[in-house]
C-alpha cells in the first residue's frame, strides 16, 4: 500500500509537482547562500543582468487535482507554473525586494537559533523597512513567497507556526529522547500538536487502535476524550479547532502512513465550511501553498451528513449565511468533490439551512458517543 | 451575605449535588407559582467590579451586589431570558447528573435558533451562577479558550502528567478541568509543590511567542487562564508579572486579571489575582527602550472610527473607581497613552534583538518591582 | 341651509331627544310631528319634543357653531318644560330662539321640543325617520315610547300616526339596566343583519357605563360589529381623536387608519384575522367634545374594551402578550424537560402532582402541553391586570431579607478573558 | 499685413533661406538686400536670395495659407533660378507673383530670391536682421556666406554691407557634419549666454539626424538649454503636438504643459531639479506640418533624446528605471547584510571575490556601495534599451527546466480555493 502511494507520488513529483520540505536549518541556511551566490553570479556576469525570482503560483489556476489511479487518494497539487518577482518592474520590484528583505531577516534568525512568530517578524521588518511593509499581510505575502522560491516550510525558515492542533486516544508518542507520551492520558483536553515539524517527523508512533476520527470542534473533541471514547471504539481522536494547520495535517499524514490500515473518518458540522475543513484534511488547499499537498490523506466523511438531519431538533437549524454559499459554490466549483460530496452540498444550499454537531446533544450527552459508534458499525462514512 | 457567595459548601456533599438540588428546587418553585396562575419572579442580583465615579464612596470592592434585576414574564425581553437561562439550566442539569462538562459555545450551538446569540447564552450561565450562588465551573461549564502554559513547572490533571519543564520550548496547554488539579494537589500537596518550586515567579502573557523565556526560571500563562492562575498563585505563593500590548485591550487584560470582570463580577473574589503587578509594556516604555517610531501605531490604525473607539475605550477605563483607588501609578501610565495617543504591541520592544525581552527587559523590570517592594 | 342637510339634522335631534330619555331612567315619551301647510310661511314644520332630562340652548348652537363649554343646568331638576324654535335662514346665533316656557307644575320630569321649518318634502322626511326610529329599536329601550305623527293639512284624511315600542326584550327581565338592554339589542341586530356568524355566542360585546358627575350624565361605550349600518353620521373629528388615543396594543389591535368614505367612518385594523370584523359605538356619540367630555369618552371605551377583554382574553391578547405567549411552548419544553430529565423520582412525582397528573400516565407530550396550558393562563391573567397596578409576587426561589436598590448598568462591557 | 509682422516675415524668410544653404551641403551665399527710395511705389525693396537648394511657391504660401501638400520638385536639380515677389497689399495667392526665372545654365546650385516691399523703417529692419545673422551663426555653417546690404538711395554713401562667416569654428575639422558644426555652435552659445554652467563639461546635448527620402531633406533635432533665445518665433500648434506626444517618462522627464507666453514657447517640466534647464530646437522648424512630416520631427526629436541618454544615462534615466533605482540601497542593504551576517568564511570570502572585493578591506559600507553600483548600473544598462528589445532576465534558480512562465504579477494577487 504505501508503495503504491510512494509510486504515484513519485510519478506526479517527476511530472509537474512541486513542494516544499521540512529541511534543517544548517539546510535552509545554504539555499539561501546559493541564492546570494547566484545573485552575485548573474550580477557580475559579462551580461550583468538583476535575476529574476521563480516562484511556483499559488493561485487556482497553478492548482491541479490528482484523483489517484492506483489508490483511492485525491489531492491538490500546484504545479510548476511560475509566477516571477522580477526588480524591473516598477509594480513586482517592491515584491521583488520584500523577498530577499525577508530573506536576510530569516537568515540572521536561524543563524541565531531563534525563532519568531510572524508578529515580530512584521515589527523587525516594519522598523527596518517601513515603506516596504506597511502591513502584517505584507509579510505573510512575501513568507510565502519565500517558501515558494527556497521551497522549504515555513517552519524551517524560523518562523514559528504555533499548530493549533490536538490529538487524544489509543496513540502514543515518543520524542527521540523522551518519555513516552500516551494520548489516552491527556485527559480532556488531549495532547497539543506542536508547530515543529521537524519534531513531529521525528516521533515514534504506537497505536492499536482501529480508526482515526477527525473531528471538526474543540469541543466536540473535549466531550469525546472526557468521555474515553477511545477505549469504547478503538480510535484517536484529532482536531485542529476549524481549519487544519500544518502540523495537524502533517501528523496526521504520519499517522495514516504509519498505520495505513486505519479508516479516517471526520465528524463535521452539517454546512459548507465543515465540509470544506473536510476537504482541506482531505486534498490540502492551494492557499497553504506549496507545502499544501503532500500531507493529502484519504479522509472519509462519517457525519453529519444528509440522512442524520431527521435525528436533528428544529431549533438547531439556522439559515445559511451568505458566507456559507459562496463556500459552496467555491467547494462545486473546485472540481475537486465526488459526486456523493456534491449532493450533499446540494441539499445543503437547496434546504437553507445548516447545524452544528452539538445539536445531537438534543438526545443527552452519551449519545454523540453512540452516534459516531453506530455509524462506525454499519460503516456509514462515505 | 457571606452565605451567598459560598463556592465551597460547608455540607460535605459534592457540590453537583447541592446544585441538582438548586436546580431542582427552583424548577419546583416555577411549577409551583405556575399551577397556582402566578406569575413567577425570578430575583437576580447583579455585581460589579467597578463603577465610573472614581472618587466616589463606593463599595465595588466589597463583593456586595450592587442591584437587583427582576425577571418576569409580563416582559418580552424577560420572557426570551427566562427560556434561554431555563433551557441552560437543563442543559446544566444534564451535565451535572451525567458528570459531564461543556463549553459556553457548546451549549449555544445546541440550539442556535432558540438562543439566537452566544452573548444570551453567557448571559444566561451569569444569571444562574449568581441566582444558584456558584462558580461557573461548578456547572461543569468549562473554558473552551486556549490557554498555554511553559517553564519550570511539573503537575498532573488526572492521569496526565504535565511535564514543562523537560520540553521548555513547548507551550502545554493548560488543563481544562483546574478542579481535578486542586484536588490531586490537595490530596497529594507535597508532590505538586516539591516540582513546582523550581520557579521563581509567574509572569502573565498576552500572546505566545519564544522571545520571553530563554534563561529564565519562569512560568508562563497565556490568557483565559483565570482560575488556572489563581491555583498556581494559591499554591505555589510566587510573585505574579503580567506582560501585556501598551494598549487598551492589553490594559483590560490586566486589570481583569488584577480586578475582575464585570461580566464575571459576582464571582470576581475566586477569580482575581489581588497582587499581579504590570510588568509592562508601560507606554513610557517606548522612549526608555527606544521603539521606533514606525512601530507606534496611532490610537488609530487610520481609521478614524477605531482611534475614537481605542480613545473612547481608554477614557471610559480612567474612570474605573479601582484604578484611582488602588493602583494610581497605573492610573498614570494610562492616562500617559492618551496623551501619547500611540500604542504599541510587546513586539515592538525586541527589534532592536531578538532577545531583548528574554535578557535585558524582563529581567529588569522584575529588578525593578522588586525594588519597588 | 340645503334641503338635503334637513333630514340629517332632524335625525340628529330625534337622536339627542331619544338620548335624553333614555338617561333620564323614567318612562317617558318622544313625540316627532310633522305638519305641512301651504298656508304657512314654511311648507313644513317639524316639531320634536320629548319629556327626557331637559336640554339647554347652547346644545343646539353646537349644531353650527364651536362651543367654549356645554351649560350643566339643564335635566330634571329643571322646573320648566324649555322650548326652542331653529330658524333655517337665520345666521349665528339668531337661528335659534328660545320660545316661553312652560312650567312642570312641581312633576318630576323635564321635557324640551324644538321647532323649525322647511320647504323639504314631507314623504321623504317622513320615510327617513320612520327608518331611523326602526333602527333605534335596537337599544331595546322600554321606557320610551315614540310618537311619529305627520299630517298634511291641506289633504284631509291624511293624518299618519305609529308608536315605537320596545317590544322584543321579553326574553329580559324588567330590572335590566340600559346597557343590559342596549347590549341584547345590539346583539339581536347583529345576528340579524350581521356577517357570518350563524349563532348569538359567537359574538363578542363588551359594554361599560361610565359616568362623570359634573356632567349629570352617563356615558355607555359597546363595541360591537356592525357599527356603521347603526350610526346615522359620519364620526366627529373629536371622537375620531379619542379613538387614536386609545393604546389598541393591549387589546391586542392595531389601529392602522381611521377613514372617512361615503359619509361612513371606517377603522382599519392591521393584521386582523379574516373572520373578525370589529367596530363600536358610544351612546351618546356626540359631534364636538370639551376636553372633559372627551376623557369621558376614551375611558368608557376603555372599558368597554376592558370588559370585552375580560370576558374574551383569547381574542383581545395584548400584542406585548401575544409575543410573550410566544415564548410558552419552549418555555413548557424546558421545564417539562427538567422534570423529566431528572434522576430524582421523588422530584418527578412532586412536580407531576403539582401538575395534577398520574405518574402512570405521563408521556413528555402531555407533561409539556399541560405545563404550556398554564404558562399560557398565567400570561393571559397578567394580561388582563392593568399595566401599572400588577401586585408585587413573592420572589421566586428567593429569600430577601434586605432588598438593594436596582441599579441600571449603562456599560455593558465585556472583558477580554470572559471566554 | 501689419507694420510689426514685416520683420518677422523677414527673419522667417532668411531662416528659410539658410536652412536651404546649409542643407545643400555645397558652399553657398545668402544675400539680404535692403534698398530704401522715396521714388518707388514702397519706400523699402527687400531682396532675400540665396544659392541653396531651392524652394517653391508653396513654402510660400504657407506662411499665410493652409496647404494640401508641399511639393517635392524643388531642390539642386532644378535648372533655374526661381524668382518671387511678394505683394504686401494683396490678398490671396496673388500675394505671391512669380517672377520670371533664371537659367543656372547647367551649374550645379540652385537658388531663390524674394523680394518685397514694404514702408517700414529701414534701420528698424536692418538692426533686427543684423541681430538674427549673429545669432544664426551659432549654427557654425562653414559653407554659408551671409551677405547683408542696405542702402538708402536717397542718401548717397548710404550703403552699408556686411558678410557674416562661420569663422568660430576653427577647433573643428574642417570634415565635421552639420549636425556637429551645429552642436558646438549650441554648446558655444549656452556656454557664452547660459545660467549657473560654468563649464562645457556639465553641458548636455543629445542631437540626431533623421532623414527621410521623400522628402528629400534632412531634419536635425538638438536638445539644448535656452531654445527661446534661438528661436525668434514661437512653436507652430503642429509642433506642439509633436512634443505632447513624446514619452518623456521613459527619458525620466515629466511634461507638465506648453505655455505661450510673449511670443515664447516655454515648456513646463514636473519634478525638474533647480539646476537643470531643459530646451530643445528642431531645424528646420516648419510652421505647419504635414503628418509624414510631423513623424519625422518626432522622430528625430526621440532619436536626439536617445542619444543625450545614451551619453548621459545617470540625468535621463526613465521614470520606471528612477523608481526601480529606488530600490538599490535596500536591495543592496539586504544583499551586504546576508553575505557579511553569515557565519560561513567561505561563502563570504566567494560572495567578496564576486565583487572584486579583498577580505581584507570589507567594510559594511564598502560592501554596500559596491553591490549598489552594479544594481544600478543593471538598471541604467536596462533602461537604455527599447523596452521592447529588453530580453528576460535569467532565473535566480535554473533548474526549473520548462517552466511556464506567467509574468504577470499583481500587487495584489490572492490565492483562492481557500474555500
Ligand atoms: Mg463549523
Ligand atoms: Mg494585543
Amino acid at each position: 500500500m504505501e508503495d503504491l502511494q510512494n509510486l504515484t507520488l513519485n510519478f506526479f513529483s517527476d511530472q509537474e509537482l512541486c513542494n516544499a520540505d521540512i529541511v534543517p536549518p544548517s539546510q535552509v541556511r545554504a539555499r539561501i547562500e546559493v541564492s546570494v551566490l547566484n545573485f552575485l553570479k548573474i550580477l557580475n556576469a559579462s551580461n550583468p543582468a538583476i535575476s529574476d525570482l521563480p516562484l511556483i503560483q499559488r493561485k487556482y489556476s497553478n492548482s491541479r487535482v490528482n484523483h489517484g489511479l492506483l489508490t483511492e487518494l485525491s489531492r491538490v497539487f500546484l504545479s510548476n507554473s511560475v509566477s516571477t518577482r522580477s526588480l524591473m518592474r516598477p509594480n513586482a520590484a517592491k515584491a521583488f525586494v520584500r523577498v530577499w528583505k525577508v530573506m536576510e531577516m530569516c537568515y540572521q534568525i536561524l543563524l541565531q537559533e531563534k525563532r519568531v512568530t510572524q508578529r515580530e517578524l512584521f515589527y523587525k521588518l516594519l522598523c527596518g523597512s517601513p515603506h516596504l511593509f506597511p502591513s502584517q499581510t505584507h509579510v505573510n505575502r512575501t513568507i510565502q513567497d519565500l517558501v515558494a522560491l527556497l521551497r522549504c516550510s515555513r517552519y524551517s525558515l524560523g518562523i514559528m507556526a504555533s499548530s493549533r492542533g490536538l490529538i487524544a486516544g489509543r496513540l502514543t508518542l515518543q520524542e527521540p529522547g523522551n518519555d513516552i507520551v500516551d494520548c489516552s492520558l491527556c485527559g480532556s483536553s488531549g495532547y497539543a500538536i506542536s508547530g515543529d515539524l521537524n519534531l513531529l517527523e521525528k516521533l515514534v508512533l504506537n497505536s492499536d487502535a482501529r480508526y482515526v476520527i477527525i473531528v471538526e470542534k474543540h469541543a466536540i473533541f473535549q466531550r469525546l476524550s472526557e468521555d474515553r471514547f477511545f477505549h469504547q471504539i478503538p480510535s484517536i481522536l484529532i482536531t485542529a479547532k476549524g481549519y487544519p494547520d500544518m502540523a495537524t495535517r502533517f501528523l496526521l499524514y504520519r499517522i495514516n502512513r504509519a498505520f495505513p490500515d486505519l479508516p479516517v473518518l471526520a465528524l463535521m458540522d452539517w454546512n459548507p465550511a465543515g465540509l470544506a475543513i473536510l476537504c482541506t484534511f482531505k486534498f490540502g488547499s492551494v492557499g497553504m501553498g506549496l507545502e499544501a499537498y503532500r500531507y493529502a490523506c484519504n479522509v472519509k466523511w462519517l457525519g453529519i451528513r444528509g440522512h442524520d438531519l431527521p435525528l436533528l431538533p428544529d431549533q438547531s437549524f439556522v439559515p445559511l449565511k451568505p458566507k456559507d454559499l459562496q463556500i459552496a459554490q467555491s467547494l462545486i466549483s473546485s472540481g475537486i468533490l465526488q459526486d456523493n460530496y456534491k449532493d450533499e452540498v446540494a441539499l445543503m444550499v437547496q434546504s437553507g439551512r445548516r447545524a452544528e454537531i452539538e445539536a445531537l446533544y438534543f438526545h443527552g450527552y452519551d449519545y454523540l458517543g453512540k452516534y459516531i459508534a453506530k455509524k462506525i458499525v454499519q460503516s456509514d462514512y462515505v | 451575605m457571606e452565605g451567598k457567595r459560598t463556592r465551597f459548601p460547608s455540607e460535605s456533599q459534592p457540590q453537583s449535588v447541592i446544585l441538582l438540588a438548586k436546580i431542582k428546587e427552583f424548577t419546583r418553585a416555577l411549577l409551583a407559582d405556575l399551577t397556582n396562575g402566578r406569575s413567577p419572579l425570578i430575583l437576580i442580583y447583579r455585581f460589579r467590579s467597578y463603577c465610573a465615579v472614581p472618587n466616589a464612596n463606593c463599595f465595588c470592592a466589597s463583593d456586595l451586589p450592587s442591584g437587583k434585576e427582576v425577571l418576569t414574564l409580563r416582559r418580552k425581553s424577560h420572557a426570551h431570558r427566562l427560556v434561554v437561562m431555563l433551557r441552560v439550566m437543563l442543559v446544566v442539569q444534564k451535565l451535572l447528573q451525567e458528570n459531564k462538562h461543556s463549553s459556553k459555545r457548546d451549549i449555544y450551538y445546541t440550539y442556535p435558533s432558540l438562543f439566537l446569540d452566544q452573548s444570551v447564552v453567557d448571559q444566561a450561565i451569569n444569571d444562574i451562577c449568581i441566582l444558584m450562588q456558584c462558580s461557573r465551573h461548578n456547572l461543569n461549564v468549562v473554558s473552551a479558550g486556549k490557554g498555554l502554559i511553559m517553564g519550570w513547572i511539573r503537575f498532573s490533571e488526572g492521569e496526565r502528567i504535565f511535564d514543562c519543564i523537560s520540553s521548555p520550548n513547548t507551550a502545554h496547554l493548560v488543563p481544562v478541568h483546574v478542579e481535578e488539579v486542586q484536588d490531586w494537589g490537595e490530596t497529594l500537596p507535597n508532590l505538586c509543590i516539591d516540582i513546582i518550586s523550581v520557579a521563581r515567579y509567574i509572569l502573565v502573557v498576552e500572546k505566545e511567542s519564544e522571545t520571553y523565556l530563554l534563561g529564565l526560571s519562569l512560568i508562563l500563562c497565556i490568557l483565559y487562564t483565570k482560575r488556572f492562575l489563581r491555583l498556581l498563585v494559591e499554591n505555589l505563593r510566587l510573585p505574579v508579572y503580567c506582560l501585556v500590548d501598551c494598549d487598551p485591550h492589553g490594559f483590560d487584560i490586566l486589570t481583569t486579571y488584577r480586578f475582575g470582570s464585570m461580566q464575571m463580577a459576582y464571582d470576581t473574589k475566586h477569580l482575581r489575582v489581588p497582587d499581579i503587578h504590570w510588568l509592562g509594556a508601560f507606554p513610557s516604555d517606548s522612549e526608555r527602550y527606544f521603539v521606533p517610531n514606525q512601530c507606534l501605531l496611532p490610537l488609530t490604525a487610520e481609521v478614524l472610527l477605531i482611534f475614537l473607539l481605542d480613545k473612547r475605550k481608554v477614557e471610559a477605563m480612567l474612570l474605573r473607581c479601582y484604578l484611582q483607588r488602588e493602583v494610581p501609578q497605573w492610573r498614570l501610565e494610562l492616562k500617559l497613552m492618551l496623551q501619547k495617543g500611540v500604542k504599541f504591541e510587546i513586539e515592538a520592544l525586541s527589534v532592536h534583538a531578538l532577545s531583548f525581552l528574554s535578557e535585558s527587559y524582563i529581567p529588569s523590570k522584575i529588578e525593578s518591582e522588586v525594588s519597588r517592594r | 341651509m340645503e334641503f338635503s342637510a334637513v333630514p340629517k339634522l332632524c335625525l340628529h335631534l330625534i337622536s339627542s331627544a331619544y338620548q335624553r330619555c333614555r338617561l333620564s331612567g323614567q318612562i317617558c315619551r318622544l313625540a316627532v310631528i310633522l305638519t305641512h301647510s301651504s298656508s304657512s310661511h314654511s311648507s313644513l314644520r317639524i316639531s320634536i319634543s320629548d319629556t327626557g332630562i331637559g336640554c339647554c340652548l347652547e346644545e343646539f348652537q353646537d349644531l353650527w357653531f364651536s362651543s367654549t363649554d356645554v351649560a350643566d343646568n339643564w335635566g330634571i331638576r329643571d322646573t320648566e318644560i324649555h322650548s326652542y324654535q331653529i330658524n333655517l335662514k337665520g345666521s349665528g346665533s339668531s337661528r335659534i330662539t328660545r320660545l316661553p316656557s312652560n312650567t312642570k307644575n312641581g312633576a318630576n320630569f323635564s321635557g324640551s321640543e324644538v321647532y323649525l321649518s322647511s320647504f323639504v318634502s314631507l314623504d321623504i322626511l317622513l320615510a327617513d325617520i320612520h327608518t331611523f326610529m326602526q333602527k333605534m329599536q335596537i337599544l331595546k329601550i322600554p321606557n320610551v315610547a315614540i310618537q311619529l305623527v305627520a299630517e298634511d293639512c291641506d289633504v284631509p284624511e291624511s293624518r299618519y300616526e305609529k308608536v315605537f315600542l320596545a317590544n322584543e326584550c321579553k326574553q329580559l327581565p324588567m330590572s335590566a339596566s340600559n346597557l343590559e338592554l342596549l347590549k341584547s339589542g345590539i346583539e339581536d341586530y347583529v345576528v340579524k343583519h350581521g356577517n357570518n356568524l350563524s349563532t348569538k355566542e359567537q359574538l363578542k360585546v363588551g359594554t361599560a357605563c361610565c359616568t362623570n358627575n359634573r356632567l349629570h350624565t352617563e356615558l355607555v361605550m359597546e363595541a360591537v360589529l356592525h357599527f356603521k349600518d347603526f350610526s346615522p353620521s359620519t364620526i366627529s373629528r373629536s371622537s375620531v381623536k379619542v379613538l387614536q388615543s386609545i393604546d389598541w396594543k393591549t387589546y391586542g389591535l392595531n389601529l392602522r387608519g381611521i377613514v372617512e368614505q361615503d359619509g361612513v367612518t371606517l377603522l382599519e385594523w392591521e393584521n386582523l384575522p379574516k373572520d373578525i370584523h370589529i367596530d363600536m359605538t358610544t351612546i351618546p356619540a356626540p359631534r364636538k367634545m370639551p376636553p372633559l367630555y372627551r376623557n369621558l369618552v376614551k375611558k368608557a371605551v376603555k372599558l368597554s374594551l376592558d370588559d370585552l377583554k375580560a370576558n374574551h382574553s383569547q381574542a383581545f391578547l395584548s400584542s406585548r402578550a401575544l409575543q410573550i405567549r410566544g415564548y410558552a411552548p419552549d418555555l413548557a419544553k424546558t421545564i417539562a424537560g427538567l422534570i423529566l430529565s431528572s434522576s430524582d423520582l421523588d422530584f418527578q412525582g412532586e412536580c407531576l402532582s403539582l401538575l395534577g397528573l398520574q405518574f402512570q400516565e405521563v408521556g413528555t407530550e402531555i407533561v409539556e402541553s399541560c405545563i404550556e396550558e398554564r404558562i399560557v393562563s398565567v400570561i393571559e391573567m397578567n394580561d388582563k391586570k392593568p399595566q401599572n397596578s400588577q401586585q408585587v409576587a413573592p420572589f421566586l426561589f428567593e429569600e430577601l431579607e434586605d432588598p438593594v436598590q436596582e441599579t441600571e448598568f449603562q456599560e455593558n462591557d465585556f472583558s477580554p478573558l470572559d471566554f
